[in-house]
């Protein structure tokens, strides 16, 4: 068990004034973090370059979509961060479990086409058209909700064939050439690899998403963790995969 | 000894539509003889017995032991019992040896004991070199007889036999018959078994017990029943011709269903009257002289039985004829035909009813 | 000796009803009651389950009309060819659902080995709920197949020698006396593919996407609403617990034991 | 008249066997087999196979001690509430399954039902192997009982009758006679229980979570390997196909006819 | 009429280790009575008549139609054959009506024909009254009689019964036994009838074939088997004493295991001698006078039959008697006592081997 309660009380959102490694008094123990499924790739790097900088320290992830992460963490699972993707993601977590909480990342809405673009669209505008099949996510999930509001902004009512429960699942049909085009983040666009086009959203009409990391637990290890993820080096990560700055 | 210490058992219970209720009674060593119509309650009675039917009243009380009594009641398998069902009903997954042995491993014998003692059992059986054969590949006479082994190879209180000669052929059924008829003479407990075959029950049984319609319509010893029939099925099982009468002082015994007979038998009031088949004589011509019993009839029915021959008549009264086959070829025997039978008055017999 | 041999099957089978009856109570126990009326009268829920019951149905039909062959025939083959298809009936259930989904959009799809074949005709699976009952059927059928297969097997084959010499061809014996036997494996197959059928989520929200009234059957409705507001989603649960339970207990009770 | 009986029984099997089987075609298709040995020599992949692989087996052994006595004393009753019983086992099969993960974790978890009264021991069960095993048992014993209980239900009663009388009790009759007749249903029911233990993905998620060595089985590193690479989570799929069919058709090529 | 018209078959199928070769003919209307140990191959036959197994080679020709000649092989549903096995295998689900109307559906026939069909084939067993019945709801003999109607209802060119009267009881036996008998004589097509009962082969059977160990060790008319049996199994069946002998011209006959006799009957060679177990006279003291064989043998087995008794004798030569229960009073017969057995030259039959 990795979760023994320490009294010192939290110290809020002062996290990001600590500077990084080097303290004298070497960390030890485990740090269990609940990642939202698109941060795979960057906290994947981030937890090898905090356990090489804190050798007594081992980090361990779990991704999943972040409702699952919310229930494990409202109902006991022993965890002591949890990054989620977007803000109104954690909103149903019990207000008593968190200690603190820092946006450490940004996102925005893009636009994916398969590689051929067979719908041949450009613009947001295109996506009005009623020949085009569209996808999104659910209006329940963080990327459906701003891309409802960013299609309000444009005046565009597009042809939506699915609501699909993640960005995840929304993504997948455009790689698989099922849909002519999906709204999903800037990230999952990068993230594809080359899967997908992206055609960017004016930031007029777009919606930016904030990623919060959520401190659950009070250990000197997870504290420094967090700290390490808002650090200027942790930062520089996450943002090399297509996330923007805070 | 005490009838306590053998069998003492009053079944009743329900099935469905049917309600069954007997009693059944025996001392040690005896073996009952269950005889009956296809339906009569005879599986019933033994699954009772068994513990696998319970009761719905009544009780049974085998060995001194209260096997049910409608307060306690022993499952099967804290009985004494040994059952042999109609079908052979071997684990199909064990060989012959391994179904044998399985009622003494079950009942705590060592491995090598009780395969010794299945051996044992089935070369009494004829089979001391199928031990190793699956039951599938043993012929249906092989497999009821390994099936006769296993019910035997836990030396039980009580031994349910439900027709366990059925499947055998008849030079194996004779073997088999005179083995289990020696095996029962040396063994202490009680033995019920449930036959069609009135040669099996004359020769293995101490006592016969006929169910019909779930009750017993007859029990006695074999001389008893053979003598003094009590029910048109027990006079077929016995080969007699028999008839509900009422006798007067003077031989005139009037048949209930219209008839009458003559006989030297001086039984009065409600009585059976029975004619032995052989003491039938068929004439083409009403006959003269002695017999005072002489009817014209209609022949229905002629059965070849080894060196004589059968013959069903019917017409005022049913009456099966015994006769040899020279008599046969004398008569010109054929079905349809009309002829007169007689019976001599002496030959008449007569017992209350 | 009676009571050991109670204690050596109860403790275990007490254990087992535990491992699964308990995390039900606990939802259950933890549901608020008194919000799950005015739960189950959002808009969205009518429309989930009344697909949720007519795909399952159709489901259901599918598997008993082209199932109930497949299973008879796999039952007297003795080809050792029998035994790597049965295994290969049963990779449906393996594959992980959302590998399924794209199984079924890499076959479906409007470049997939049959909807390529269709596209030209207009015929779009993807998105429409003939995809969700394809879907369905993918993972539920191999449950009724085994499980009527299993029960076929177990059939005295002397029946089937008496039937034959009566006049009856394959096709008669199967439909008046083969079905007629195994109709409590039939029903007890049918349930367990109707059960696994009405849970479907992995492959259905790949393969036949999200749409309301259209393709969102109730646990994608579930899945949805626990983004939202996960007490809905557990109200819809107890929900289609509720519906599962009522349908396979009646189903049950009028056609097995 | 053979030629109609033939295709009437052909046609649908043929039916029920393409729509199983394309998508699994398609999926293969579609891989690019070069790519595999590299795809699977990932260093994620191997201590996937291997939890995967334990958590099945120790899942296997717990519907086989802990289903079949409750199999059995299913398949004897004749009380009305068994019906019900039995409804009540489909359940996790309709429960979507992260809210199936969600009802183990009220159980198991911090304050959950069964798990308030373990904390105080130290023992913490999400987010361990211990969690796997028991989601994977959540999801496929019932699986395991059905089909052993309808295989146990086949049964001529008349061979229990005997063996009581030769003087075996309960439990030796099951364990004598019983089990080695049903042998065939038992592994049956242990190879649909496995292969849906093996395919189990959502309750796994929610209820133990996804960390690497421990509780990251093969459907697991497919979800993230989706978001990674999907080519890489394609191979890992097409290798847990393999698996599945290699073990079901070994496990039925020996001990099912 | 022509031997092509009845049934022509040569049978050849190995079943594990067990192999068959068996030839049956019959003409149209014959009833061929085939009987045996257990294990030795009847069912097997039977099944292969009626197509459920295949012959590895051998040919059935039925009334002109080739069924199997190793090229073309007949389906079981395109035969036009009845089947009953041992077990009565009624559809369970199926009323009794139902079970006996299914052949007369499957072969085309409307509902209400094939119902009406099916309860006079009911009524014609005794069962009119059980038509509406469920087959658990059946005894196993009533059962049997259903089974017995439902392989009837189709008309079959060639009837296969295995054992149909084997479940009855005697009652019913005899009863369905002359129902059978008067059904056949109409029936024009060929019926095969397995059983071990010798009475139900003599009296319903125009030929016998005896099947031991998977080959015909006889076949013939009833009356040629019941004089001239020739293998031990049909002598146990017609219930003769059989011997392997050799005989010469002055009516010497040594048999083959060592003993020999007197006869007055001519055959010379390698023959079968056989005595008739009534013509075997016991006695306390060495018979004088005329009887020309006589042996003193130890009393191995004594069985009551009817109005007589079985004595199975052992010594020098096994022998059975057949004596009257008076006898066995006087001799005090007692199994293990030793008698003198006494057999006249005349009563010795001998014919070639
Ligand atoms: N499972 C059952 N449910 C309802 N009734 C039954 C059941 N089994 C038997 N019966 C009825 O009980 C009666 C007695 O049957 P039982 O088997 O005891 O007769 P039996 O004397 O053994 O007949 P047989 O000589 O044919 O074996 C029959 O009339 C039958 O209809
Ligand atoms: N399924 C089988 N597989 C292998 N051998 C078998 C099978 N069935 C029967 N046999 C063998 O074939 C032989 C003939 O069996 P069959 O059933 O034809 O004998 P039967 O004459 O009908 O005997 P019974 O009088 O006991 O019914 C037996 O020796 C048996 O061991
Ligand atoms: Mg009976
Ligand atoms: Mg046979």
């Amino acid at each position: 068990g990795s979760a023994s309660t320490d009294s010192t009380p939290a110290a809020g959102g002062g996290a990001s004034t600590q500077g990084s490694a080097g303290s004298p008094p070497a960390l030890s123990g485990t740090v269990t973090v609940l990642a939202a499924a698109s941060l795979t790739n960057s906290f994947d790097v981030i937890k090898t370059e905090f356990e090489a900088a804190n050798p007594g320290v081992t980090v361990e992830v779990s991704y999943g979509s972040t409702a699952t992460l919310v229930q494990q963490v409202n109902n006991g699972a022993p965890a002591n961060v949890l990054a989620s993707a977007g803000q109104s993601a954690i909103e149903p977590l019990q207000k008593n479990l968190v200690k603190g909480s820092s946006v450490f990342a940004t996102n925005v809405l893009e636009i994916a086409v398969p590689p051929a673009n067979p719908a041949d669209v450009t613009s947001i505008n295109d996506l009005g058209k009623p020949t085009v099949k569209v996808v999104l996510c659910a209006d329940t999930v963080p990327c459906g909700k701003a891309a409802a509001a960013t299609f309000t902004k444009a005046r565009v009512v597009p042809n939506v064939v699915s609501k699909e429960i993640d960005v995840k699942a929304t993504l997948a049909k455009v790689t698989l050439d099922e849909a002519d085009a999906a709204v999903v983040y800037h990230s999952d666009v990068v993230a594809a690899n080359g899967a997908v086009k992206g055609i960017e959203i004016p930031s007029q009409y777009n919606t930016t998403l904030r990623y919060p990391i959520v401190t659950l637990s009070d250990e000197a290890a997870t504290r420094a963790f967090v700290a390490f993820v808002l650090s200027s080096k942790g930062l520089m990560t996450v943002q090399s995969f297509g996330l923007g700055a805070p | 000894m005490n009838r306590l210490d053998g069998l003492d058992a009053h079944i009743v219970l329900p099935r469905g539509a049917f309600d069954l209720d007997v009693n059944l009674a025996a001392e040690p060593g005896e073996t009952i003889g269950v005889l009956g119509p296809n339906g009569g309650g005879k599986t019933t009675t033994v699954l009772a017995l068994a513990g696998v039917l319970p009761l719905a009243s009544g009780h049974v009380q085998v060995g001194g032991r209260v096997w049910d009594d409608g307060r306690k009641r022993l499952a099967p398998e804290q009985r004494d019992v040994g059952l042999m069902l109609a079908d052979a009903l071997l684990f199909p997954h064990l060989r012959a040896v391994d179904n044998v042995a399985y009622g003494p491993r079950s009942r705590g014998d060592g491995k090598a004991a009780a395969r010794e003692r299945a051996r044992a059992e089935l070369a009494r059986v004829g089979l001391a070199e199928q031990g190793e054969s699956r039951p599938r590949e043993l012929s249906s006479g092989q497999a009821a007889r390994v099936s006769l082994a296993r019910a035997l190879a836990t030396d039980p209180a009580l031994l349910l036999l439900d027709e366990p000669l059925a499947a055998l052929d008849p030079d194996t059924r004779a073997r088999t018959r005179s083995d289990l008829a020696g095996r029962l003479t040396t063994y202490e407990g009680v033995t019920v078994l449930v036959t069609h075959d009135p040669l099996d029950a004359l020769t293995i049984a101490d006592r016969l017990v006929f169910i019909e319609g779930g009750r017993v319509s007859q029990a006695g010893t074999p001389t008893q029943v053979l003598h003094e029939p009590r029910s048109p099925y027990v006079a077929t099982v016995v080969g007699l011709n028999l008839y509900a009468a009422h006798g007067d002082s003077r031989g005139h015994v009037a048949l209930d269903h219209g008839e009458s007979l003559t006989t030297t038998d001086g039984a009065e009031g409600r009585v059976w009257a029975t004619i032995p088949p052989s003491a039938v004589a068929l004439h083409r011509r009403r006959p003269e002289g002695s017999p005072r019993n002489a009817w014209l009839l209609r022949v229905c029915d002629v059965t070849r039985q080894g060196q004589s021959a059968r013959v069903g008549l019917e017409g005022a009264l049913s009456l099966t004829a015994e006769i040899t086959l020279q008599s046969v070829t004398e008569l010109d025997l054929q079905v349809g035909q009309q002829l007169w039978a007689a019976v001599k008055a002496t030959e008449v017999r007569t017992y209350p009813r | 000796m009676r009571w050991r041999s109670r204690a050596a099957l109860g403790v275990p089978a007490l254990l087992a009803l535990l491992l699964l009856v308990v995390p039900l109570l606990a939802l259950l126990a933890q549901a608020d009651w008194r919000r799950i009326p005015s739960d189950l009268a959002t808009p969205t829920v009518l429309p989930a389950l009344r697909l949720s019951l007519t795909t399952t149905s159709i489901t259901a039909a599918l598997c008993v009309l082209l199932g109930t062959p497949l299973a008879w025939l796999l039952a007297r083959s003795n080809h050792p060819a029998t035994t790597w298809l049965r295994a290969l009936l049963t990779v449906p259930l393996v594959l992980p659902p959302v590998v399924g989904g794209v199984a079924l959009l890499l076959t479906w799809g409007r470049n997939g080995l049959i909807g390529s074949h269709l596209a030209p005709f207009g015929v779009q699976i993807p998105f429409t709920t003939v995809a969700v009952v394809l879907a369905e059927t993918f993972v539920a059928m191999p449950y009724y197949v085994l499980a009527v297969e299993g029960s076929m097997r177990g059939l005295d084959t002397r029946l089937e020698s008496v039937a034959r010499t009566l006049g009856a061809s394959d096709l008669r014996y199967l439909r008046t006396v083969a079905i007629p036997l195994v109709l409590p494996g039939i029903a007890g197959g049918l349930a367990l593919a109707w059960a696994r059928a009405l849970g479907e989520f992995g492959a259905t929200i790949t393969f036949a996407g999200n749409f309301q009234g259209r393709t969102q059957t109730l646990p994608l409705l579930v899945y949805v609403e626990l983004e939202g507001d996960p007490a809905v989603a557990t109200s819809i649960s107890i929900m289609l617990l509720a519906v599962s339970v009522l349908v396979l207990g009646l189903l049950r009770g009028r056609w097995l034991r």
